[in-house]
C-alpha cells in the first residue's frame, strides 16, 4: 500500500510533461519540465480523480440506497435503465443538467444561486480531507478530523441562505428548522469524537485509524458510537431526523424552490454527507482500512485492498442508515430538539468520561477480544 | 358571448340557469393554449442549438426519457390507482420514475382526475412552475374528456383545453399497467422528437 | 417569525387530493385554519337528477373512488326504499360481503397514506400491496378495480363467481398476519407514540356538537356504529363488536380502524360461510326491465318507454369508512330521481378541523388531517 | 331494513303551533313539518328531546316552492327524525340552525349554494363548493345542464 493516489497522480504528470517536452526546443523543455509546475499539475489531476472517484462512488451511494430500499419495501426499484438500473441515476443527473434553471422572480438572486453551490463545494471539500486509504489523501493533515468537522458543521449555513432567498414560506420554515436541528446535534456530534480523541490522543485521523489495528473503538466507546449515529442522523437529515424535508408538511423543505442543476446540488451533496457521515463512523469507530489478519498477505498487499475493505465497512454502515430509514417514521421538531439538548449531549459528555475512564484504567487492550474482524 | 374583450385573463364560459353565456371563471395572468406550445418550442429549440453535437444530443435524449419525475397530487379517482403504480406490485420506480412533490423538480405532470373549473388556475400555475422541458398525461377519461361528469357545471371537459397534453390514457380509472403504459409510450415519444 | 397563512393545499403531499387547508402559523404553532372546499365539486347530485335510477350508481363508485362499493350501498338502499322494492336475502349478503371487504380495503388505503406523512416509508408500500389483493377479489366478481358498477335497484348484478369463498377466505388469513405486522410497525415504534399521543384531540361532546362521526367518533368513547344501531342489509343477522377507544386522540382514531378491520374480517367469515350454503337469485323479480334487467343498456333509447312508479321518499344511511353517510331520494315517479341528497361523513369531519387543528404545531397537520382519513371526492361530491 | 319502534315523543305538545303535520315515513322516527317562523323555537324544541346530532340539511326545489329538510339522529332512542318546513321561492329564508347544532355550518352554506336559501343569523354564509362570485344556485330545476358540445370554452392570453 506505499503506492500513494498523489504519487501516482505526479509521477503520471511527470511522464506527460518530459514526452512533451522531449520534442520541443531546449528552453521550453526546462520551463515544461519544472519540478513546480509538474507538482501543480500533479495536485490538479489528484484532485479531478479524486472528485470523478467520490462522484462516482456517491452516485453508486444511490442506487445502493434506491435497490435497497426498494427490497425493503418489497418491490424492486430502479432496474431498466442500465444494468439492475446502474445508469438510473446518471440519467437523472444528466437530465437535470439540461433541465430550465432559473430563478423565481422573488427570490434573491445572491442567496439563490450561492447557496445551492457552497453546500456542494463544502461537501465536496470533505472528500479531500478524508482517507479513504493510507495514501488516498491529500497528505497528512495533523487535525483532519478537526478540520472535516468544521468543514461538515457549514452546511446549516448555506442551507439557510439558501431556504431564506427562495422565499417560499415552506422553504423558509425548513431552513430554520434545518438550522435549529444541526446546531442542536452539532455538540453531541463534537462531544462524541472528543471521546475518540481523548481514546487515541490525536486528531489526525490516519493514527486514529492506525491505532484501532487491535481494536476497534466501538467496543470501548459504544456509547460514544451510539451518539454518534444518533447526530449524524441529524446532520445528515435522514429519517427519523428528516424534518428539515418533511415532506408530508412543508412540500420539500428548503429545496422546494429548487429544480434542475442546482437541485441536483441538492441531492448530490445530501447523499455526499450521507457517504462522510459513513466514513466517519468506519474511520472513528470500525477501523478504517485495517485488514483482518487472517486475509492473505498476497490480498493485503494490493494496492486497492485497503480502499475496498474500507468500501465494504461504509456500505454495510449506510445499509444500517438505510434500513433505519425504511422502517421508522419522522419525529417532530420539538421531540428532536429537546432529544438533541436533554438527552444526547448529557449522553455525548458521559460518554467522554468513559473514554478518560478507559484510558485512565488503561483497559484498552481487553477490547481487543471483542469481535472486530481486525484480528 | 358577453364576455367583455377588454377583461383581462381566461375564462371559460358556460351557459347558466337558461340565460345566455356568463362569465364563470376568471383566471388572471394565464397563458393562451397557443402560447404555450410556442414557449415549448422555443426552450426546446433553443436547447437543440446547445446541443447541436451528434454525440451530446441521444445522450440527453436517453436521460429525459428515462427519469420521468412526476407530479405528487392526486385529482381524484385516478389518483388512487396513480398511487397503487409505486406500490409493490407495479412499482414505477423501475422506470425511473419518482414522485416529486415541488412542481419545480417535476419534467411530467400527470393529471389523474377530473378537473374542475376551480382547480383550473391551480392547475396551470402549477404547469407553468415546471422547468422546460415538460409533458403532460392525461390520465382517465375525465382528464381526458369530462368523462362522466362532462355535462356537469363545474367540470373542465378535459384538460387539454387548459394545458398542452401530450399523452392521453382511457380508462375510468385507467389500470396501473394503463398508466405505466402511457409513459412509456410518452417515453417513446421524446425518444422520436426532433430537437 | 410572526404570524402568516400558509395554504397547505390543493397541491400538498398532506391533503391526499384537492382540498385546501388555510393554516394561521406563529412560528410553528397553528392559530387558525381554514378549510377550502370544493375543488373537485362534480355535481354528483345535479347529474344524479339527470339520470336513471340504476346509472347514479356509476357516479357512487366515483364519489367516494376508496369506498365505493360502501357508496353503492348507500345510495341503492335510498333508491329501493323510494322505489318500495325489496332485494333477495342473497343480494343482501352479498352487499354486506361487498361493504365489509370495502371497508378494509379503505382502511388499509388510510392506513397506507397516514403512515406516510408520518415519513413511515415502507407501510405504505405494504399497504397497496395487501390492498391489491382485495381489489383483485373485487375485480373477480365486478370486473374492475376500483369502479364496480355492480349494485343495481333490487339486488346485484351478477352472482359471486366459482370458487370465490374459498378465494376471499385465503385473502383474510392473509390479511390478519399482515394486520399484526402493521400493529407492529406503528404502535411498537415509540416515535410513532410520540407523535401520535394526545394529538388533535375531540371530545365527544365536541363529536356530537360537530356531527363529526365515525372512527372519529368511536374513538372518543362513543359506540356508535349504524350497523349495530340501525341495521341494514344482513348486519342484523352476524355477529361482531363496535371498535371503540377512549382517548380521542389519533392513536385512538388508529386502534380504533385496526380494530375494525379485524372485526371486519370477522364478519366476513360469517357472510361467506352463508353465502356458501345459500344459493339463490340476486335479483328481485317482477322488476320492471329498465329497472331490473341485469345488464340493462345504458344508452337513452334504452329507456324510451315512459313507466310511472309509484311515488315515494327514500332514505338510507349507512356506516361508510369514514363515518356516517345518508342518502335522501326523492321520487316523484318516472325514471329519474327527483332529487337526490348525500350526507358525506369526511364533508362534515373536516368542518370540525378548526376544533382538533388549533393549539397543535404545524408537523402535527399530517397526522391529525391522517388521521381524520380524507376523501375528497366524497366530502365535495 | 328493521324500522325501529319511534320513541314516544309527544310532539304536538312540545311544538305546539309550530307544529304543521306529523308524517310517517318507513325506517324512521317520521317527518315532522314545521312554520319556517318558529324554526329556532323548533330546533331548540328538538334537540332538547335527544336529537343532538344532525345529520344533514338538505334543500329542494319543488319549482312553486323550496322545501327545506333536516335529518337528526337520537342516541337514546336510536332513530332518525326528518325536520322539514316550506319555504316560499320569491323570500327562500329560514332561521340558521348553527345556534342549536354546530355542525349546521357548512351544510348551511352548501344548501344556499347550491339551492339558494337564505339562512338568517348564519356567522359565514359563503361559498364553500363553488368558486367565489360563482352566481349561480345548480341545484335548482331551472339549471339546465348541457353537453360539453354545446359548451364553447373560451382560453386566452392577455
Amino acid at each position: 500500500m506505499s503506492a500513494s493516489l498523489y504519487s501516482v497522480a505526479h509521477s503520471l504528470v511527470a511522464i506527460v510533461l518530459t514526452a512533451i517536452g522531449s520534442v520541443l526546443p531546449s528552453p521550453l523543455r526546462q520551463g515544461i519540465t519544472n519540478a513546480g509546475l509538474i507538482t501543480a499539475l500533479g495536485v490538479i489531476v489528484f484532485a479531478a480523480i479524486l472528485l470523478i472517484a467520490s462522484m462516482l462512488n456517491t452516485i453508486v451511494l444511490i442506487w445502493f440506497e434506491r435497490k435497497l430500499l426498494g427490497r425493503f419495501m418489497d418491490r424492486r426499484g430502479a432496474m431498466h435503465v442500465g444494468f439492475a438500473g446502474l445508469l438510473q441515476n446518471f440519467a437523472d443527473g444528466l437530465k437535470l443538467m439540461r433541465k430550465n434553471t432559473f430563478r423565481p422572480d422573488e427570490a434573491d438572486g445572491l442567496g439563490f444561486y450561492l447557496g445551492p453551490t457552497a453546500y456542494m463545494v463544502t461537501s465536496l471539500i470533505l472528500f479531500g480531507i478524508l482517507p479513504v486509504s493510507t495514501g488516498w489523501n491529500s497528505g497528512v493533515l495533523p487535525l483532519s478530523l478537526l478540520l472535516a468537522l468544521v468543514v461538515f458543521s457549514f452546511a446549516p449555513l448555506f442551507i439557510f441562505i439558501s431556504a431564506w432567498s427562495s422565499n417560499n414560506k415552506y422553504s423558509l420554515m425548513g431552513g430554520m428548522r434545518s438550522a435549529a436541528q444541526m446546531i442542536a446535534y452539532e455538540v453531541p456530534l463534537l462531544l462524541s469524537v472528543v471521546a475518540v480523541v481523548v481514546v487515541s490522543g490525536s486528531f489526525d485521523l490516519n493514527t486514529i485509524v492506525a491505532q484501532q489495528q487491535n481494536y476497534w473503538y466501538w467496543g470501548p466507546l459504544f456509547l460514544a458510537l451510539l451518539v454518534f449515529v444518533a447526530a449524524m442522523l441529524a446532520e445528515m437529515e435522514r429519517i427519523p431526523f428528516d424534518l428539515p424535508e418533511a415532506e408530508a408538511e412543508l412540500v420539500e423543505g428548503w429545496n422546494t424552490e429548487y429544480g434542475g442543476m442546482l437541485f441536483a446540488f441538492f441531492m448530490l451533496s445530501d447523499y455526499v454527507r450521507a457517504l462522510v457521515g459513513s466514513f466517519l463512523v468506519v474511520l472513528l469507530f470500525l477501523g478504517g482500512w485495517t485488514m483482518p489478519s487472517w486475509v492473505p498477505s498476497a490480498a493485503t498487499s494490493f494496492p486497492l485492498a485497503g480502499i475496498v475493505w474500507f468500501m465494504v465497512k461504509v456500505y454495510v454502515v449506510f445499509a444500517v442508515f438505510v434500513w433505519i430509514r425504511a422502517s421508522l417514521p419522522r419525529v417532530r421538531t420539538d421531540q428532536l430538539l429537546r432529544v438533541g439538548w436533554n438527552r444526547m449531549i448529557p449522553l455525548a459528555l458521559l460518554s467522554v468520561v468513559l473514554a478518560a475512564g478507559v484510558v485512565m484504567v488503561k483497559c484498552l487492550p481487553i477490547f481487543g477480544c471483542l469481535p472486530n474482524l481486525g484480528i | 358571448m358577453s364576455a367583455a374583450p377588454e377583461t383581462k385573463g381566461v375564462r371559460g364560459e358556460l351557459p347558466g340557469a337558461g340565460e345566455a353565456a356568463v362569465p364563470f371563471v376568471e383566471i388572471e395572468a394565464l397563458r393562451s393554449r397557443e402560447f404555450i406550445p410556442a414557449a415549448k418550442e422555443a426552450l426546446t429549440s433553443l436547447i437543440a442549438e446547445q446541443g447541436q453535437s451528434k454525440l451530446i444530443r441521444p445522450v440527453f435524449n436517453w436521460a429525459g426519457r428515462n427519469s420521468l419525475f412526476p407530479l405528487h397530487w392526486g385529482l381524484a379517482c385516478c389518483a388512487i390507482e396513480f398511487a397503487a403504480a409505486f406500490g409493490a406490485r407495479w412499482d414505477a420506480e423501475r422506470f425511473g420514475v419518482v414522485p416529486r412533490s415541488s412542481p419545480r423538480q417535476c419534467d411530467l405532470m400527470i393529471v389523474n382526475g377530473t378537473v374542475t373549473w376551480k382547480v383550473a388556475h391551480k392547475l396551470i400555475t402549477l404547469y407553468e412552475q415546471m422547468p422546460e422541458p415538460k409533458w403532460v398525461i392525461a390520465m382517465g377519461n375525465c382528464a381526458t374528456g369530462g368523462g362522466p361528469f362532462r355535462t356537469a357545471y363545474s367540470v373542465v371537459p378535459g384538460v387539454d383545453k387548459l394545458v398542452p397534453v401530450d399523452v392521453y390514457i382511457a380508462g375510468c380509472p385507467p389500470r396501473p399497467e394503463a398508466m405505466l403504459e402511457g409513459i412509456l409510450r410518452l417515453e417513446d415519444l421524446i425518444r422520436l422528437r426532433k430537437e | 417569525m410572526s404570524e402568516m397563512w400558509i395554504n397547505m393545499g390543493p397541491q400538498h403531499p398532506m391533503t391526499h387530493g384537492l382540498w385546501n387547508l388555510r393554516v394561521q402559523i406563529d412560528g410553528e404553532l397553528i392559530l387558525d385554519v381554514d378549510p377550502e372546499m370544493g375543488y373537485l365539486h362534480r355535481g354528483i347530485e345535479k347529474i344524479s337528477e339527470d339520470r336513471h335510477y340504476n346509472e347514479v350508481v356509476t357516479l357512487m363508485d366515483r364519489t367516494c373512488y376508496v369506498a365505493g362499493m360502501a357508496w353503492e350501498h348507500l345510495y341503492i338502499l335510498g333508491a329501493e326504499q323510494a322505489l318500495h322494492l325489496q332485494p333477495p336475502e342473497r343480494a343482501e349478503y352479498i352487499r354486506t360481503m361487498s361493504e365489509e371487504f370495502q371497508r378494509i380495503a379503505s382502511h388499509i388505503m388510510w392506513y397506507a397514506a397516514f403512515v406516510q406523512d408520518l415519513g413511515l416509508m415502507s407501510p405504505f408500500l405494504y399497504g397497496m400491496r395487501d390492498r391489491d389483493l382485495l381489489l383483485d377479489l373485487f375485480q373477480s366478481y365486478t370486473g374492475a378495480r376500483m369502479t364496480y358498477e355492480y349494485m343495481r335497484v333490487g339486488g346485484v348484478r351478477n352472482d359471486l363467481p366459482h370458487g370465490f369463498t374459498d378465494r376471499a377466505r385465503k385473502v383474510l388469513d392473509w390479511l390478519i398476519e399482515r394486520f399484526q405486522e402493521y400493529d407492529q410497525l406503528c404502535m411498537g415504534s415509540d416515535i410513532f407514540r410520540r407523535r401520535c399521543d394526545g394529538l388533535g384531540v375531540l371530545s365527544a361532546r365536541d363529536c356530537i356538537d360537530y356531527g363529526v362521526t365515525g372512527p372519529m367518533l368511536r374513538s372518543a368513547g362513543v359506540a356508535r356504529d349504524l350497523r349495530k344501531d340501525r341495521p341494514y342489509s344482513a348486519y342484523d343477522r352476524v355477529d361482531f363488536d363496535v371498535a371503540r377507544a377512549t382517548t380521542a386522540d389519533v392513536t385512538g382514531r388508529y386502534l380504533v380502524r385496526m380494530e375494525e378491520m379485524r372485526q371486519s374480517v370477522r364478519i366476513l367469515r360469517q357472510v361467506l360461510d352463508w353465502l356458501d350454503h345459500h344459493p339463490g337469485p340476486v335479483m328481485a323479480e317482477n322488476l320492471p326491465r329498465w329497472l331490473g334487467a341485469p345488464y340493462a343498456p345504458i344508452g337513452r333509447e334504452g329507456y324510451l318507454l315512459k313507466r310511472e312508479y309509484p311515488k315515494g321518499v327514500g332514505f338510507a344511511a349507512i356506516e361508510e369508512p369514514h363515518g356516517e353517510a345518508a342518502v335522501y331520494v326523492v321520487n316523484q315517479g318516472g325514471e329519474h330521481p327527483y332529487r337526490v341528497k348525500f350526507r358525506s361523513p369526511v364533508y362534515v369531519n373536516l368542518s370540525a378541523a378548526r376544533k382538533y387543528l388549533v393549539g397543535y404545531h404545524v408537523a402535527d397537520i399530517p397526522p391529525i388531517m391522517g388521521s381524520v382519513d380524507v376523501c375528497v371526492g366524497e366530502s365535495d361530491r | 331494513m328493521t324500522a325501529l319502534p319511534a320513541p314516544p315523543v309527544p310532539w304536538p305538545e312540545l311544538l305546539g303551533e309550530a307544529l304543521v303535520a306529523l308524517e310517517p315515513m318507513e325506517g324512521t322516527s317520521g317527518r315532522i313539518r314545521f312554520r319556517s317562523a318558529d324554526a329556532e323555537r323548533v330546533f331548540r324544541a328538538v334537540h332538547d328531546a335527544g336529537f343532538h346530532h344532525l345529520t344533514m340539511i338538505g334543500g329542494i326545489d319543488w319549482v312553486d316552492h323550496r322545501e327545506v329538510i333536516y335529518t337528526l339522529w337520537s342516541d337514546a332512542g336510536k332513530t332518525y327524525l326528518f325536520l322539514s318546513t316550506d319555504l316560499p321561492a320569491d323570500h327562500p329564508t329560514v332561521a340558521t340552525a348553527t345556534r342549536v347544532w354546530p355542525s349546521a355550518n357548512w351544510h348551511e352554506r352548501e344548501a344556499w349554494e347550491m339551492v339558494d336559501i337564505q339562512f338568517e343569523g348564519h356567522p359565514d354564509l359563503r361559498h364553500l363548493l363553488m368558486p367565489d362570485g360563482y352566481e349561480f344556485h345548480p341545484l335548482l330545476r331551472s339549471f339546465k345542464l348541457h353537453e360539453p358540445e354545446d359548451l364553447e370554452v373560451k382560453v386566452r392570453h392577455v
